[in-house]
């Protein structure tokens, strides 16, 4: 059953990710990076972190892509349809990509190969780890969402006369 | 079920992230490949994690979506003051800067 | 639990910080009476924590579970940040009002960068040290796209953004690799570990790649450096120089904690990969800088090319993990660069005054500026006396003494041609007649005794980087 | 008390800022008065520090005097400190006393240009540098002054940069230096790599300590490719030809008389660590030699008047390396004081006919200048007898000693080159006297009409310098009881053992050098006044060769065929056009544009397109990663 769950939201994942990159009209990317956001949270599960999966479909695929869909909804969908791409010497960029994935294919599978699963997945312990080892990043979040916040206000907030 | 399936999938979809770079413009696009990569560090972490220590690997993913998500609002803004000016996200036409 | 025995000073730089920021948000959220503290809150904030540091120098301060420690190290590169955002608050007060660019959360964003990156130098934990480049980094995307109005800025920023983005998701694969390898996301525990097998050393090789990627980013190392230039150019000029300073001395002070400090005892053999970079970076942002009109993109370009002679003294660092010299250079450069681009921003009046050509006469119509930038110039060049010269003096022995002798021979030759665009700048500040200068006045005169006074302050700095170096060197030798 | 010693680089500095900062508000006299006084104030000083000096002798032979640590970390010290010993204090005096005279030229001759006061600022600030480089203690503080020199030469090039030419000799000055100073700086960071210190002491206390020959051999070279650089030796010579654009009294201070010796400066003060590589010497001497007979050359052919005082210089500053290479450190230094003097003079004879001429540098539009400017011939022509070293004037003395130091240490064969040198020196500096003040006048009526003596602020400097070009020489007497500078020098300069010459070996030289200067003289007169169409016709006839046998003048017609025509045409058409102009002219100018070239086509890359930023940092990670797959694999 597990198995077959993975290999189904592998399926979907990949698939997904593919339809994020390849289509040219942004709130399909969208749509589709809502799926594969949904089957990471499946991942999660799978591997027995049933809170990260939770905190995963609430903060992304409804947080983060809300706003995805409403910037897409104020501007993109006026933006309309991406021309026709040109690759020029891009496709090369892409090979680079594959080359760089293939040697993190053939170290991964090559070196790891340890199996063991040790699932436990008490908030309580979530939280003290945040509240304790990691304290300091947790508290630095929160400077993080200041500056995000504080920016994210300035540079919206201007009446913006647009120069040409 | 071995482990490290886990992590091709990861590897899998971090590439096609950065593979996303090279064949889309819209800048809202390229942002959402940046959440791939960095959603597929995330699947590495947690599968890195069953081995090293389970409890500190979800806490650390949790971290991890906090700045995707302060990334993504700052960047969604800065995109509303681009469009203000070039009225369109393609990133390949702004070129006012070279040299 | 959080446990109250981990508290204590060792953040309090940050917390200083983070509060002045936030009182200057709330003064500009509801008392705009009041706008124009915002700077001044600002600055004593800034100084009064150089003071702080400085008193707690050699105390070694660590807490929260060995997450934060406030060393001599992170304690000098704190030192370059406070410097690099005093002498940029005193010269923004006059910059924002001739740009008339509104104020307020420009000194909030500087101080939370500030703050991040006093984080990110003290942070023992690669998460931390994550979260606080992200951090500093989203301060800066808004910074430099900070006068809404301009069309360049703006590209520079979202330029910076997406790719800063890109290079951020490469960084943190890179660190769950390291952490995959060793099962530790803190610094001291990772140079702690010992006998590692082969597969987990792979991963760590591969992770450290990816970790360099994402650092070599944010310190424009060539080949990821080509944000640079655009995001310096299209950025307001002081935040230019704020990101030339103190961005760089943040990732390079990262690179320094990882590679230098830490990671030695794990053989991830760097230092080829470093030579490589190093001198590609010098060579490429030479050649370009040679031939670059507008002089904020020259810099931009020198910048690089520094980026590559500090390299060749983390080349020389790497294995005896003494970074002095490295730490040095980077305040030199920090005081000498941060001085060109004040003289620059108090110059600037609009969007044409950035020209190489603009500088042509400037000797006779204000000979105080043509002096101060000529000065920072030289520094820039590395022609003795100046600091510059001493601190690439420094690395480069460095690097000699541990034997990369042709990577040195490749730098002094890079830095030998790298004179020549400095120097056409001051050929054309005092050999270019009166008519020139004269053409400089042209509309309202733009004199600013604050904005002044961070030129002067900054040319002191050197002129002490230079003649007295010997206080400097041995705080930064001090770790 | 002799850390007052710093005096003489301070009143330089004080001069300078004083103009710098109120001389705006000050006329013209007293911006002069300011400069010329600042450097006299430090000649005067440098004077009561020789006395005191000589009073007060230490047993060492040196004194140091510290003002600061400059840094200081762990074990690398640099001090701002002085050394004072009789090579600096020599030096100092030689460089303040020539330098005030010139400045008191200066004001003669910049009287009338704007860049009066600029002018003055440089002037002072090359001073100071100067002088900071002959008397810091270490190498650290000496690259600072030999750095600010080269600055300041590079700034007073193209004083005049309206003139294109001048802003390109500036820029190809600096390019060619760059080159030096590279390897001296490597030099310095060997130096610090192998015996942990740049001060002079220091460094020569541990040289007893076995330090790998091939390294003290590289050393040695380095610092040689950086004294190349600054005195402008093959194949670094090329810039200082062109940098007589600047002002002449730049060209009289700067590219003759001080700055140029810079390099033999720092090789006699580093002798103690040639001594130490015999292959080092011998490259020195060679590379020395060489360049004299090189540029004698050149100057034979060349038309214009300072050019062939510049090839000139660099012929006279060969010699000197000949001498440093063949050991003989006091010669070097000795020819370098009287070569300052008589060649600041003829440089400022050029400059006060050019004047005179309104400009005029082609020495074939002159002649018969005499007649109008009889201080200026009298002068140039004293300081033509010094230069071409006939007997009693300062250069014979020096020229003297250097050629035999060479015949000593390296036979008759190299000594030729020498002489053949001397010989032609004499013929090209008086064929510059024949051409310019004496033969027939073929000066345009117009410029003749306003032709007149220089004021006495230009001619007063150059009968001070003209009286000691020809007593200069007499501290020198090849005699060991009468030679002061020896005695004086060999307290600091190695000196060779072991190699007295002979009294009567010792005439013998003399004689030789003599009869060949003289010979040349001759030569020139035929030449250039007897029979003034007589090269012409020499040269048009080459071919005709019955046309020549049946010339009266036989003997010389054959001298000529066989030396001086093939000379003519291996300086002009090979040397010159060739190896100077195509080859290192040509590599010099093609560097500075390759460079050029290289960026604006890396500029290109930078396209504006962030997606093609994006693909250059997946190259470089993949290169990353390549290198660390290549290194698992390998183990």
């Amino acid at each position: 059953m597990e198995s077959l769950l993975f290999w189904f939201f592998a399926i979907v994942a990949v698939a997904g990710s593919i339809m994020v990159i390849a289509q040219r009209r942004a709130i399909y990317s969208a749509l589709s990076l809502i799926i594969v956001l949904c089957s990471f949270a499946g991942f999660f599960f799978l591997l027995g972190a049933s809170f990260v999966a939770a905190m995963q479909v609430i903060v992304y695929a409804g947080a983060i892509m809300i706003l995805f869909v409403f910037i897409i909804w104020l501007l993109g969908l006026r933006t309309g349809e991406e021309p026709a791409i040109k690759m020029k010497w891009f496709y090369l960029a892409i090979v680079f990509c594959l080359l760089i994935g293939a040697q993190l294919f053939y170290i991964f599978v090559t070196n790891f190969k340890e199996v063991v699963l040790e699932r436990s997945t008490d908030i309580k312990e979530i939280s003290k780890v945040l509240l304790g080892k990691y304290v300091i990043p947790f508290e630095l979040t929160s400077i993080l969402f200041l500056a995000a916040l504080v920016g994210a206000f300035y540079l919206a907030k201007g009446k913006g006369k647009a120069e040409k | 079920m071995e482990l490290y399936y886990y992590l091709i999938v990861s590897l899998i979809v971090f590439i096609i992230g950065m593979i996303g770079f090279f064949i889309r413009r819209n800048l809202i696009t390229l942002l959402m490949c940046v959440e791939l990569m960095l959603n597929a560090a995330n699947l590495a972490l947690m599968v890195f994690g069953t081995k090293w220590g389970w409890i500190e690997a979800q806490a650390i993913v949790l971290l991890v979506m906090t700045v995707a998500a302060a990334e993504v609002a700052v960047g969604l803004a800065l995109m509303i003051v681009v469009y203000k000016h070039y009225s369109h996200l393609f990133i390949d036409q702004m070129t006012k800067l070279k040299g | 639990m959080l446990d109250f025995t981990q508290l204590n000073a060792s953040i309090l730089p940050e917390i200083i910080l983070v509060l002045a920021a936030i009182v200057i948000l709330l003064i500009e959220g509801f008392q705009k009476k009041l706008n124009k503290y915002c700077s001044l809150i600002a600055l004593i904030a800034v100084v009064g924590l150089i003071y702080y540091l400085i008193s707690i120098w050699n105390s070694n301060l660590k807490g929260f579970y060995a997450g934060v420690v406030l060393d001599n190290f992170a304690l000098f590169a704190s030192l370059i940040y406070l410097l690099s955002a005093a002498l940029i608050i005193l010269s923004a007060v006059h910059f924002l009002d001739i740009k008339k660019i509104e104020s307020g959360e420009f000194y909030a964003l500087l101080l939370i960068a500030v703050a991040a990156m006093i984080f990110i130098s003290s942070a023992n934990d690669m998460i931390t040290i994550f979260i606080s480049l992200e951090i500093f980094s989203i301060c800066l995307y808004v910074l430099v796209g900070y006068d809404r109005n301009s069309v360049r800025g703006v590209e520079g920023a979202i330029k910076y953004f997406i790719l800063g983005a890109f290079s951020a998701g490469i960084l943190l694969y890179g660190i769950v690799l390291i952490y995959g390898a060793v099962g530790s996301t803190n610094l001291e525990a990772l140079s702690k570990i010992q006998g590692l097998e082969m597969s987990q050393k792979i991963l760590l090789y591969f992770g450290a790649g990816l970790v360099l990627v994402g650092l070599g980013f944010k310190i424009s190392l060539v080949p990821f450096h080509m944000w640079t230039p655009d995001a310096y150019e299209g950025a307001p000029t002081v935040i230019t120089a704020f990101m030339a300073a103190a961005t760089k001395t943040a990732a390079f002070s990262v690179l320094i904690r990882i590679f230098v400090i830490n990671l030695p005892s794990h053989e991830i053999s760097l230092e080829w990969i470093l030579w490589i970079l190093a001198i590609v970076t010098m060579t490429v942002g030479n050649f370009i800088a040679l031939s670059q009109e507008n002089i904020k993109r020259m810099l931009a370009y020198s910048s690089i090319a520094h980026a590559g002679y500090i390299t060749v003294g983390l080349v020389g660092a790497s294995g005896n993990r003494e970074a002095g010299n490295v730490m040095y250079y980077l305040i030199v450069y920090a005081m000498m660069n941060i001085g060109a681009f004040l003289v620059i921003a108090h110059l600037e009046r609009g969007k044409d005054f950035l020209s190489a050509l603009h500088y042509k006469g400037l000797a006779y119509k204000n000979t105080f500026l043509a002096l101060a930038l000529s000065w920072f110039l030289l520094c820039l060049a590395g022609l003795p006396p100046t600091s510059g010269f001493l601190a690439k003096y420094y690395v480069f022995l460095a690097a000699v003494e541990k034997g990369y002798t042709i990577l040195v021979i490749i730098a002094v030759l890079n830095s030998a041609l790298a004179a020549y665009y400095y120097l056409r700048i001051i050929v054309f500040m005092w050999m270019h007649g009166k008519e020139e200068g004269k053409a400089l006045v042209k509309g309202e005169e733009t004199w600013s005794l604050i904005s002044m006074t961070a030129i002067v302050i900054a040319l002191l700095l050197t002129l002490q980087l230079s003649f007295m170096p010997s206080r400097f060197l041995q705080l930064a030798l001090s770790f | 008390m002799w850390g007052l010693a710093g005096l003489i680089i301070i009143f330089p500095l004080l001069g300078l800022l004083i103009n710098l900062f109120i001389g705006n508000r000050l006329s013209r006299k007293w911006i002069g008065v300011i400069a010329c006084g600042s450097v006299a104030l430090s000649c005067l000083a440098t004077i009561v520090f020789a006395v005191l000096f000589h009073f007060n002798y230490p047993a060492e032979g040196s004194i140091e005097a510290n003002w600061y640590q400059w840094i200081v970390s762990g074990s690398f010290v640099v001090d701002f400190g002085f050394r004072i010993d009789w090579l600096s204090l020599v030096m100092a005096l030689t460089v303040s006393f020539v330098g005030f005279l010139i400045h008191v030229y200066s004001v003669g001759y910049m009287w009338e240009d704007p860049g009066y006061r600029r002018y003055f600022i440089y002037l002072n600030l090359f001073m100071m540098m100067m002088l900071m480089l002959v008397m810091a203690n270490n190498l650290g503080l000496l690259f600072v002054g030999w750095e600010g020199v080269g600055l300041c030469s590079y700034l007073l090039i193209g004083f005049w940069f309206e003139k294109h030419s001048a802003s390109e000799a500036g820029k190809k000055a600096f390019i060619v230096n760059r080159i030096g100073d590279f390897g001296f700086l490597l030099g310095m960071l060997l130096i610090y790599r192998e015996f942990g210190s740049l001060n002079f002491n220091v460094i020569e206390a541990n040289m007893g300590e076995h330090v790998a020959s091939q390294i003290i051999l590289g050393i040695a070279l380095l610092l040689f490719c950086g004294a190349a650089g600054k005195s402008a030796q093959f194949p670094l010579h090329v810039w200082l030809p062109d940098a007589m654009e600047g002002p002449t009294p730049v060209s009289a201070l700067i590219h003759a008389a001080t700055m140029v010796t810079a390099g033999v400066y720092m090789v006699s003060r580093m002798g103690f660590l040639y001594e130490q590589s015999p292959y080092a010497l011998m490259i020195v001497t060679g590379i020395g030699l060489f360049t004299a007979f090189f540029a004698a050359t050149m100057a034979v052919v060349n038309k214009d008047f300072k050019r062939v005082l510049a090839y000139s210089t660099i012929s006279q500053l060969g010699y000197m390396f000949a001498a440093c290479g063949a050991g003989a450190y006091v010669a070097a230094i000795f020819h370098l004081i009287t070569h300052a003097f008589f060649k600041a003079l003829l440089f400022m004879g050029s400059g006060s006919v050019m004047h005179a001429l309104g400009g005029e540098l082609n020495i074939e539009k002159m002649g018969g200048v005499k007649e109008k400017m009889k201080w200026t011939a009298l002068t140039f022509v004293i300081a033509s007898l010094a230069i071409s070293g006939i007997i009693p004037f300062a250069g014979f003395w020096s020229k003297d000693a250097i050629l035999a130091a060479v015949w000593h240490k390296y036979g008759p064969v190299i000594w030729i080159i020498g002489i053949v040198t001397a010989i032609l020196t004499a013929f090209y500096i008086f064929r510059l006297v024949f051409e310019v003040f004496y033969s027939e006048r073929r000066v345009e009526e117009k410029t003749w009409d306003h032709a007149h003596e220089s004021p006495p602020a230009m001619i007063r400097p150059m009968m001070i310098l003209a009286l000691f070009s020809i007593i200069i020489g007499f501290v020198g007497l090849p005699f060991k009881r009468f030679n002061l500078i020896e005695r004086a020098l060999a307290t600091v300069l190695p000196v060779a053992h072991g190699t007295e010459v002979s009294v009567a070996n010792e005439i013998i030289l003399m004689i030789i050098v003599l009869a060949g200067a003289l010979f040349s003289i001759y030569l020139a007169f035929t030449f250039y006044m007897k029979k003034r169409n007589y090269l012409d016709t020499l040269l048009a006839s080459f071919k005709k060769i019955h046309h020549v046998l049946i010339n009266k003048y036989f003997v010389d017609e054959i001298y000529h065929k066989i030396i001086i025509a093939p000379l003519w045409y291996v300086s002009d058409k090979f040397l010159y056009k060739i190896i100077d102009v195509f080859m290192i002219d040509g590599s010099v100018d093609g560097i500075a544009h390759i460079s050029r070239g290289t960026g604006k086509y890396l500029r290109k890359i930078q396209s504006g397109n962030t997606r093609s930023y994006a693909f250059a940092i997946v190259i470089g990670m993949l290169l990353i990663f390549i290198y660390y797959f290549w290194k698992i694999h390998k183990g």
